[in-house]
């Protein structure tokens, strides 16, 4: 079993969501992020002080998979979320030891 | 009585004293919202919200008229003399030289009215239905509110010939409202509270204030209003509403100072949420005594009131009644405390001669007071508990469980308090619930779009 | 005229009327403010707050001269009459025995000028340039209010000798502004949305409020601040005012009662965003027929609106113009409902023997309002439509899509609205943008410092 | 003298700008309390609150008569004279005909002395002790305050028959408190962080205002109540009062787009802190101006404000002191802009016959305002380093560094301003403070439970 | 070393919390996340729009653990969350090469 | 390739940033956090209630690196990081088996 994390733009979270569905993947996990990397951040100014935020913010995208499925919904995120501009973001996978579904008890792929 | 004899200054004040009073509403809305988990938020405020609109309609058709029209037997006002605001137009009340539209006495009792059904609220905080609460806020300020103010506020020949038993046979002082009004809520929260049973993890999970400038606004914008609510219960801007004035002031100041060296002997800390009760507790304390004792008196009732009101507070994990915000403690006992210390604390100089207990005064006012706050506390709660149980019975006060894990703005209002995210978690349907449905805008229907691509596009 | 004809209690009642009217813009700003996406609020009250900057100055300049300098045809006023407020010291206005100092009046009126512009603001969330929109409320009051506010506001007599058409000549009922101040703005709000084009992602991404409790705090501010606006119009504080007070009350809480039983039946739930909208939409029908109908009949007015507005809410779908925050639902279709409900409603009897169509009074005063309505709606229109048009080829009218999916607060205003983040995201530099640089600090600059220990002890 | 003296509209007009005054304390804490990051908000919000509480107490126990009973040497009020408000009742002040309860003037002056003291509270952001913000409070009220305010706002035969030094015999102008409220908080302010040392990370830390919504709030109701704390200083709704309304707005105005423009020119965007920043430096500066210039000259020292005010912040950058929300820069400065304007702009025909520079009246009156200005900065610097000083080495200023670490919210008043999380957060122990120990009631104890099971039905 | 992270609901992370702490685990990473699957969001309507909302709070667990204590604390966490409704949750695990405290620098099973 | 996960101070999260970038890191994603272990929470009191709040706010910062740079940028982190204090925090590694960034499509070690 894999875990596929993607970060990716804010705004391409329901793009990258839509398509994920229709790829037939049934779950993922969600969450808040901020990155620093490449694409600038951006000045505030607060009476005349200048501040550079540095991180940008970022959508934090986790998809459990089975191990034949990984690379293909690998694909599908990065079609998704391609806009090709600096800041698109990462996505990367890692394997699994165990999955469990916490309502069934069930383990492995089946929890998927 | 022609229009020429209104005067104009005690108008202005009467004027904008009610909008004050109006403002209050909101700001107890804001007051509550911000004690509550963000998850029922906008429930909280749009309980004294829409006991706004009901309670204002409710007033012009016949509360006015209940409150303030001629009296059956000194316990309610004939419920048509005023049915509608006839014969409220081109009407003068008050005395001689100070006298002001009739018409902004409606209003500026009519903000009364507003509060006092929205003060219960606080009790029943994340766990009430909305549609129950809009039942009970009708029939509580018909049933309730409504008669109390009429025994407490209706003084014989001011608006009708015979006003309230009250005002006019006990002669309990209640410059501004402690019993009608507070006492009246607190009694009410009590049972409601009751009836209504503990919100899930009562006393295990925490629930704290989720927002406490909200709550500190709240605070700030009632003291602002309470200047309306007491000192233009002068009904005039005279010397009255100026020593009313003072006395909002400073019975605030000391029962919130107060409230916070109970904290900081009791809890460690003087805490934001108690300088903000603490407030609310002096105000409310004030209100029934705020033309009838000096500054210091003013001052030692609010102190008295922010000892008293944190101490209560600890009732409700005793007794094991579950009234959220607290509204038992502060405006029960704070209005109790203010409505009996009047018996203490009375000026005789102020009260045109009847003077308090430590002022010489016997303890016959103290017994007149007594008698005022305990009849409206006796005849709220039981009023209370009739339509209370009527609701249960009927169609239910208490949201399910599941919803009030979800929390109540969700499920019984479809919104969101708020949303600061900057990750647009989406949604596969944005829809118009159309009303003119000439020609149909086709919804984006992400279900059966096909590709990724496209939706990237429509999506950007 | 000497100060001792001026009466005291008109006079104060004005003048807090003048503050709670001014009032309504802040709040304005909030109502505004908490309905968009976290990412433009700031953007948002911004338009309000530099509206009442911009327009404060051009009314003492030359505006309040416009509007009540005396008439040009019964189109404009003189502008020199009164610029720079020249004349208008010592002065009082208004009927024997009630007058107030001109500069209260001029007071009174530049709060108006100020929230009619400010109102525009909502339709055009999220997108517009800080810079055109400037330059738009700048054009918009003087090409468009301050002549709109002579046709409506400029009575024959009160401040110059001649006044405007519709009050004079048309003589259509108008008592605080239904059609100078919410049907122009809804009127100028729908061209303006239509030539700035729709949000990015309008119709397919989901843009929730991201405040309500904001929402919630400029609907509070703006009904509380409305007393001024309506009862401050009769320019006294007397019985007028009283009924105004009273009307404003429960028109509003008729609105909103409405608009939840709308929503109850449509969407399935009432909601807190429609308790608000209601309300406003109640004290927009309201504010032209305060002084000219009865309580029942306001209730009436309130209810039509509550019912009217929200239908009217999908007509920017239907239509396809992306009028953000519902300026033409709620204050152009408010406006004619109540601007027309005159015509309906008016009640002989407090007009001055002028009734309405359900008092007797045939279609003859309806027309009346019909032609002030429309008069203004499309002269609104028309222009706004050159002035929006003119600023969009020259200067341009709407931030870059990059700049506009980022946020506006950003890229306009460098800021942020909100940061609770415990984790301090941290910069590289935070540095003086220095004025006095006599002795220049060192900025810290990270990027040349060579061991994190260092840095470490500097920014601990 | 009789109550049939009275001006009700008078005394309308004085007591709702009382009230309106008291609700720019609140106010201040919203502006204060979004300016700091979010770990410290309450603390911020408590110092103006408790302010309220202690100044009030103090002002009606012998503050009021330190500042207005009859005077030592010009230089200090009896404070025995009205201690405890003896002699305050049924008494009138004012001039013939315009005579007001004198109890409605004390609730007026309170007020000022309550935001007088708050203002202060800006400079020390994130790192006072909360005890000893109370006691520097309660003693700066005392030694600084009801002095300075003896100094400028008691005229002889007013209240008392001798007044203050700078009224009387300087003949400084200052109409509502640009000396004896700004420059004095603003210098009081300055020391005081000089004493108390830089926050944690000054200048290299970023320190984001954490809520720019609740700055504008603020920054709003701030203006509202200033139209009570300019025009109420006429203590009577006359023209003067109409006069300071209109240069209230107007200076506001113009300071607040001077503001914007000096960020846009400066640092390339206008800011909405900008704005909200360039309201009150506006505010400030037509405070002691605003009855003795006409709106042109408001507009004039307003924009003289917006500019000096920003340009003056980065002096704390340059000098080192850290001054964490400018109350120097706006407070001091502004403070200083429109008391010494008055020298220039002061008009010969509003103020009795003395003329600033500008309007032929040469350099005398500009030599009186500078008196006044500098007598009142030295003495508030003398004296608030003295104080500041005693504080420090007795019970100390500032928290440890790991509180300031951890926030002041948490470690001085052990709460948190919001949650917004709909994670709950869990929590080992929910225990009440029990104050009614009869029937102890056990707390839910974690650690002793002895299966999760039986927790998760607990918990639910 | 083992790293478990647990998606539960939001309001059993108490539950959870004091069943781990029973059990002998001392520390923990908390983190909020929404999620989306099988699951139903809920509608809001404002101004008569109604937008469905797919992805519901979550609350992430994160547990260091040494190999053999891994299997049991997963179990741990499966019985304090498990209501038996939709929504439960996702439990996983997956190796780690290293752990670190900051603090002491000690590393290995040392450090969790 | 690696990844590294690491739970630090909220307010040391610049120093960390500064450290990481000086060694040439030109990436990371931070996110929010609360941690529960040794270092004690803290106490509130809402009218005289008093709640143990165990969660304290901690920084999540994630890089990826190559396997060489690893170790190294564990260390840089600790070394900025550590203040010698309770709750200084907890870092671990990884293996994933693939990276890939999402502008360029990018994969492996290049993509980093
Ligand atoms: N080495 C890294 N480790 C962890 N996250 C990274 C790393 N590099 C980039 N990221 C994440 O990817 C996001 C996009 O990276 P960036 O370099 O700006 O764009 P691109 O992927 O187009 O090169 C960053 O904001 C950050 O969250
Ligand atoms: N394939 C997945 N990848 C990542 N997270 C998932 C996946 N499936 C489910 N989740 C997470 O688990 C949560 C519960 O899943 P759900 O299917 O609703 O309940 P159940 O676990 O009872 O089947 C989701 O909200 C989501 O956060
Ligand atoms: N076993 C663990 N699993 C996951 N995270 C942990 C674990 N132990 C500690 N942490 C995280 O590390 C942070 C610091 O741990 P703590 O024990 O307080 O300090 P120290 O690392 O100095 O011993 C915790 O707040 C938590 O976020």
């Amino acid at each position: 079993m894999k875990l596929i994390t993607a970060i990716v733009q804010p705004t391409i979270l329901q793009t990258v969501q839509v398509a994920l569905a229709q790829y037939g993947v049934t779950g993922m996990t969600v969450s808040e992020a901020s990155g620093f990397a490449r694409q600038r951040g951006h000045t505030e100014v607060y009476r005349g002080t200048e501040y550079t935020i540095d991180f940008i913010s970022k959508a934090r995208i986790e998809v459990l998979a089975t191990d034949e499925k990984a690379d293909r919904i690998v694909q599908v995120i990065c079609d998704a979320a391609r806009t090709g501009s600096v800041g698109d973001g990462k996505v990367w996978v890692s394997t699994l030891d165990q999955v469990v579904r916490i309502r069934t008890s069930e383990t492995g792929d089946d929890a998927i | 009585m022609t229009i020429l004899e209104l005067n104009t200054g005690d108008t202005a004040w009467v004027l904008i004293s009610a909008a004050l009073v109006l403002l209050m509403t909101p700001a107890l809305a804001f007051f509550y919202g911000g004690m509550v988990r963000s998850k029922s938020v906008l429930n909280m405020m749009m309980m004294s919200i829409v006991t706004m609109g009901i309670v204002s309609i409710l007033w012009v058709l016949f509360g006015f008229s209940m409150s303030f029209g001629n009296s059956w037997h000194g316990f309610v006002g004939n419920p048509l003399q005023f049915a509608g605001m006839k014969g409220t137009f081109d009407t003068l009340v008050g005395p001689e030289g100070h006298q002001i539209p009739l018409l902004v006495f409606v209003g500026f009792q009519a903000a009364f009215a507003i509060i006092a059904v929205a003060l219960v609220s606080g009790a029943v905080a994340d766990r009430m239905k909305f549609s129950a609460w809009i039942v009970f806020a009708t029939l509580w300020a018909v049933l309730v509110y409504f008669p109390a103010a009429h025994w407490v506020f209706a003084f014989d020949g001011f608006v009708a010939e015979r006003g309230g038993w009250i005002a006019n046979q006990v002669k309990a002082f209640d410059f501004a409202g402690g019993t009608a009004i507070h006492i009246n809520a607190g009694a009410a929260a009590l049972v409601l509270a009751l009836v209504l049973g503990k919100r899930l993890g009562f006393g295990t999970k925490p629930m704290r204030p989720h927002n406490l400038t909200l709550v500190m606004l709240g605070a700030g914008l009632l003291w602002f209003g309470w200047f309306g609510f007491n000192a233009g219960s002068a009904l005039g801007a005279n010397g009255l509403a100026g020593l009313a004035w003072i006395n909002t002031l400073v019975a605030t100041a000391g029962a919130m100072l107060a409230w916070l060296v109970v904290e900081k002997v009791r809890d460690g800390h003087p805490t934001s949420l108690g300088a903000a009760s603490g407030i609310v507790a002096g105000l409310v304390a004030i209100t029934p005594a705020c033309a009838t004792v000096t500054p210091l008196g003013a001052i030692a009732i609010g102190a008295l009131a922010g000892i008293a009101c944190p101490l209560a507070l600890s009732l409700k994990t005793r007794f094991g009644y579950d009234d959220a915000l607290d509204v038992v403690g502060v405006h029960l006992v704070g209005g109790l405390v203010g409505t009996l210390a009047i018996g203490l604390f009375a000026k005789g100089s102020l009260t045109g001669g009847v003077a308090g207990l430590f002022y010489g005064g016997g303890f016959e006012q103290l017994g007149r007071q007594a008698i005022g706050a305990f009849a409206v506390m006796a005849y709220s709660g039981l009023v209370t508990l009739l339509i209370a149980l009527a609701i249960k019975y009927t169609i239910g006060l208490r949201v399910s469980t599941d919803d009030e894990v979800s929390g109540v703005d969700i499920t019984e209002h479809a919104e969101n308090g708020y949303d600061f995210s900057r990750v647009g978690y989406s949604s596969y349907r944005v829809q118009q619930t159309l009303v003119i449905p000439a020609a149909p805008v086709s919804p984006v229907d992400f279900e059966t779009t096909d590709a990724p691509a496209r939706i990237k596009e429509e999506v950007k």
